[in-house]
């Protein structure tokens, strides 16, 4: 056992599970007064039952047999794991296999676990102000079975994509961002824009709010990716850095082509680089130096602002942007880190794999989210009433009011 | 003069402002409020709690205008307004004496 | 007993509040609100989403008077507000019919 | 028609709802404010510069009600919200010219 | 010197410092805006006196006698530790004892700093929007060193509870949710309800901060239970993992209840769960498996949802449900141990020792606090006046106002 | 290779990039709400531009002759490092010197990082309500070269300040507090006073955003200090426990002091204090043991408090009172450690030392700041015009509003 990797890897997880509240607040701002808490509690939510599908079915599945036993292969690839650690019961007894040399079991899965939180918490930004709580808890538990666990296991559980394929994903590029901004982009298109999009103004109602999770995002990143080194390490502390940079530099990037487009530098564009550079160094952190960070960072800020105007030109309400933020950040970076890549993993052929990891992910992600959408929209619909959106979904939902000022 | 003043839903500012862009109303002025009508409240409760809760968000909407303008005005709001749900609000016309416009010192009707 | 209302500025209230301390006026009333008049309009871009903002902050300044008192505290709002440029607001005089004050139960001008 | 207008402490609004529901006072509207008055203000330090703060906290509630009940209407507030200390606000009524419940399209005492 | 246990140990401490702001979110956001500052006031206070207090003479108290030298005994039983260590001066000099191998005492004393801060905090909430801002403050010094202190030493200092009678208690569930629900109750009773309590709507005004608040709360917690394993080890992950699974269970089941039981799913029903479930696991945290956990995770969901009634039937004004939530969750996790407990701990007495260890932790509270209370409310009072209390205790006790938007 | 060490001192340096939000939002509730936009977004540049400039050229000069290769030399005196650097590439490559050891030099460049990232943030509290954004922006970089990396080599380098004179500077009170409380002072004289200040009302338009900041300048401060001992040892427990001590101490006696001069206790008072305590502890942090930082945090809390009233005295608008808190807070723990200084540094000549390196700070920064300002003012302007700053920053400057609740 090694104490400082535990350490780091237990710090990291905490960090990671900030993030989720930090992404709620990040979200929050950005939406209308009468639909705050339905924002926030449509991101808390996974943090509840994510956990316990985790718990219960999804870490065994994901990760079962890094841990002990067999798996579900198909014509000798991995495909799933295996269900003996139902309830997590057992992964560290004595006998089971070290997933990772140096640190508990438990530790390595409430880490795995807090990405699968955060994973469908970013989804939401594409169906702000309009989806019903019970049909996005409900979507959440199933894609994140359905959908999330097999990619998990394909990219980082000895799968298709990392071990046959040979693509690599550091933090999650694929398994997170492309594989929640692809979700999002799906929902935003079966969900429809929200009522008055397009004509009336819809604006952020309080970007403190944003701001404050911009900020806990950005402190919870260096667990998602100087953490995902699985070590307190050289390796550790170059994605530290790699993060840093490429997080700085995006948001930097963004508000000079935000002043020179639009005239203005703005908060909110700040925090929209800063996250898309978080996003793209994503898959790539472990990989480059921080020049190659820098260069992330700078094509994250410049692509992932010109792709916001995507969802004007497709026509489909992606509410907080997820698709440009997310699936085009994701994406940036994973490819990016195939030309970028230094030491080890550097070579001609690894741009074509993480090309080809990208499109698996897309095909992937895109047929079962609308499968599944699609069906939870027949059995109990997607959307709430007109009346109820108009009201706002704090009341009409939840039965709250965000802010109560007069007294 | 007339101040023609409407309790309305929050939802309905933009299409208001939108509204009177397009007459030769020279402008309003919009004030957050709450309301408590025939718009049946609802109970909301806070950690097992009931609270009986009367006050609904509304807006107060001022337009002041001159006197043969303020039917039409009325009419205006009522059309773009009107769902025919409880809750939709009222529209009142009070008189006012005199208006001043402070970066011209016009008074009166010219100032409106 | 008359009301004089005041669309202006929110960095006036203090000037305002301050004007008002020196005369006789007894006391004021401010609400936060939010015009649309002259004054254009701006652009917002929320991440490359473009909206027409034609509402901008404003307060709106309630003071009760006597008849004799009304025309000079109109005066004076207009003075102390006054720069020039579009958006110093609109000062309106309205009629009041009667009027209490709680504490003492006192009506009519001695409640003012 | 008038329109009864009272200047009250915040922590009122409850019991003035309360006490409207047993009357058949149609609704009331409510907009939170500043007032300023007889009402000591207080001095406020923040890291030793010291502000003179003459704006408390209080609420601008509003009803719309017919001739007759206007006088009672006034009385009740009076009633409900007397304390016989200073801040306790003041209540005005003023003339309402038209009214319609955009609803209904009803005018006048109908649409109170 | 263990270097990752320290990491490990440092990291926790800073987590459970950031617990107190948290709890002021949490608390504040259910507030009136009137009162928001001085509800904030009234917990970082806890930050200021009470380092105070542990630094002069309650951490040698608690624990002087584990780094050196003798203890109050009282036939053979510790009572409580010496003064030798005043100011904290000298407890890593050679020749001192470690009180945990591997990480310096300093350090030790820090994490256990951080609990005696946030328990007398977590009172307030029964008193809030009415208890003077002095008495309050005289209120926590007080009790700190009359009531937790001993009560420290007790449990984890050698004392009668941990060493004589051997009860469990990994982070808290006897020293901090027990002893502060107890004396919210006492304070709740002495002080009477708020002015207009049961008449009119005391509603939250700002639920966007509790969610903040809840935020940081989880996000501290893990340095709360797992950094109470005092080491970066497998025990250190494994009440990681019982922590995560605890709150997010009792997060979703208090939901569900929530739902059956009055139709909606609120914000702050989500926010209250999870904290009802990490009170809960934090005397179990080092003891139960993950199903373990998510039992007790479960059971605080539902029984402290229903335990809000106890201050309807009981006609006391528990402002912030500091019963329901932590006496009630901490006696869940403190009995459901004695069952739940797996490997070495398990066995049938140990459910009677647990129990009586809550009834004695129930009995020393309710009654020092009592007496404290009554001493103060003689002195100086307790209460604001009706005048204060109407007004709202920002501007009436400091003279400031939360939010001031015109400009 | 330390895996404890690297653990911690990655977790310190994403502490102190949360510091910087902190910040933001603690000098963001105490400007008036048509500004909050405007100053938030002042911090957080400093995240971007600063991490640009850092990993370019900054870490580079500051500390590249640590790594390998010579430095800058006057006399024999290290004046700056080297460029070898550039872009921070191949720090932690074969051949290369380890910084500290135990942990890579990139976890130490990061560490630096954020140093140089939160100390312009500092300065930003003087010209609140009036700078312009772009000049902000300009004069944060330039002053970051010309400015904070020559210090920072001159204290933590091996160069003239910490080597040649041997003064003492745990963590920044001469590098962080100091420099930037005389950048602020030079800056609030230069651009004057904002407009009605003196003689309309100015006040914080949300304290609890100022609170939610303090928090987590507090939560952050323990990387800042404790992480400053670039171990996770003895050394940094120490400081760890001097931190909390101090902070602890120091806002307490503001209150004390504020209920005895002027009547009130206040939420704002605890947070200055709190500020101010940590201020004073920083440079000291390693150096004093408990008691020590206990008086520390007392001094700090008396004489920073009276220190508000120098802007008066002199008549210049320090906005956010960055002078009373970060310079004069700065200078006492500055001084004081050559009194209360324990163990090895201990001894008659220290005061003298320190004095002598507060003195070349306060000069050093005081020119070269003034002669910044004043060129970017000539090129550009550094105030924004009345229409603007009546408007306020945040509709003028960013195009955006903080808080929209109609809806
Ligand atoms: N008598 C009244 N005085 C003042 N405001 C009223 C009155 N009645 C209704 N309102 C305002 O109009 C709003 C809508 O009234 P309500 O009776 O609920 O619906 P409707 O007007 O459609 O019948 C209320 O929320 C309130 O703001
Ligand atoms: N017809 C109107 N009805 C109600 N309020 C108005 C009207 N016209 C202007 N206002 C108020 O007065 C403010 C200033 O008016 P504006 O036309 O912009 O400038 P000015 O009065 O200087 O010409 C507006 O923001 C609005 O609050
Ligand atoms: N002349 C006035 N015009 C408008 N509002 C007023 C006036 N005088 C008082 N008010 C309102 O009434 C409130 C209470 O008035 P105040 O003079 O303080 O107490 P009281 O009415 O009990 O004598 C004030 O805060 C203000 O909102």
């Amino acid at each position: 056992m090694d104490s400082g990797a535990t350490a780091w890897i237990l710090t990291s997880s905490a960090l990671v599970l900030l993030m989720t509240p930090g992404l709620a607040l990040f979200y929050g701002g950005m939406v209308r007064g009468k639909n705050i808490l339905a924002m926030l509690l449509k991101n808390y939510i996974a943090m509840g039952v994510i956990t316990i599908v985790w718990t219960l079915i999804g870490g065994s599945l994901a990760f079962g047999h890094l841990i002990g036993g067999s798996a579900l292969e198909i014509s000798g690839t991995t495909i799933l794991g295996n269900l003996d650690y139902f309830g997590l019961r057992g992964i560290d007894l004595p006998g089971t296999e070290s997933i990772v040399g140096g640190i508990p079991n438990s530790a390595f899965m409430m880490f795995q676990l807090m990405f699968a939180i955060i994973t469908p918490a970013l989804i939401v930004g594409a169906v702000a102000e309009r989806m019903k709580f019970g049909a996005w808890t409900l979507f959440i538990i199933l894609w994140s079975i359905v959908v999330y666990v097999p990619l998990a296991t394909a990219v980082w559980g000895g799968g298709y994509i990392g071990e046959n394929l040979g693509a690599l994903d550091f933090a999650g590029g694929l398994v997170v961002h492309i594989n929640a901004g692809v979700a999002a982009l799906v929902l935003a298109i079966m969900i429809g824009p929200r009522l008055g999009y397009g004509t009336s103004a819809i604006r952020p109602h309080s970007l403190p709010l944003t701001l404050i999770g911009a900020g806990l995002l950005w402190f919870g990143w260096f667990g998602f990716n100087a953490g995902s080194a699985l070590a307190a390490d050289q390796a550790a502390a170059d994605a530290f850095m790699a993060t840093q940079v490429a997080a700085g530099t995006a948001a930097t990037v963004w508000l000079l082509v935000e002043k020179m487009v639009q005239g203005h530098a703005t908060t909110l564009g700040f925090a929209s680089g800063a996250v898309a550079g978080l996003v793209a160094i994503t898959p790539a952190a472990g990989f480059v130096d921080p020049l190659g960070a820098l260069v992330i960072g700078a094509v994250a800020g410049v692509v992932c602002f010109y792709a916001l105007r995507l969802k004007a030109i497709f026509k489909f309400d992606d509410s907080l942007d997820v698709v440009a933020v997310h699936l085009v950040g994701g994406i940036i970076g994973s490819v990016l880190l195939g030309v970028l890549a230094v030491g080890d993993v550097a070579g001609g052929s690894q741009l074509v794999k993480q090309v080809i990891a990208v499109v698996i992910t897309i095909v992937w992600t895109g047929a079962l989210t609308a499968i599944l959408a699609l069906l939870i929209d027949k059995c109990i619909g997607l959307r709430v009433t007109e009346e109820e959106e108009r009201q706002g979904l704090d009341i009409s939902l939840h039965n709250e009011q965000g802010y109560l000022l007069t007294e | 003069m007339k101040l023609v003043l409407a309790y309305v839903n929050p939802y309905r500012v933009d299409d208001i402002v939108e509204a009177v862009k397009n007459t030769e109303i020279s402008g309003l002025t919009v004030v957050e409020a709450q309301g408590f009508g025939r718009q049946a409240g609802h109970e909301e409760i806070y950690r097992g709690a009931e609270y009986e809760v009367d006050l609904v968000q509304k807006v107060r909407i001022e337009i002041l205008i001159d006197d043969i303008m303020a039917p039409e005005t009325m009419s205006m709001i009522e059309e773009v307004v009107h769902t025919g749900s409880i809750g939709d609000g009222k529209v009142l016309i009070l008189d006012v004496e005199d208006v001043v416009r402070i970066r011209t010192g016009e008074r009166g009707e010219d100032a409106v």
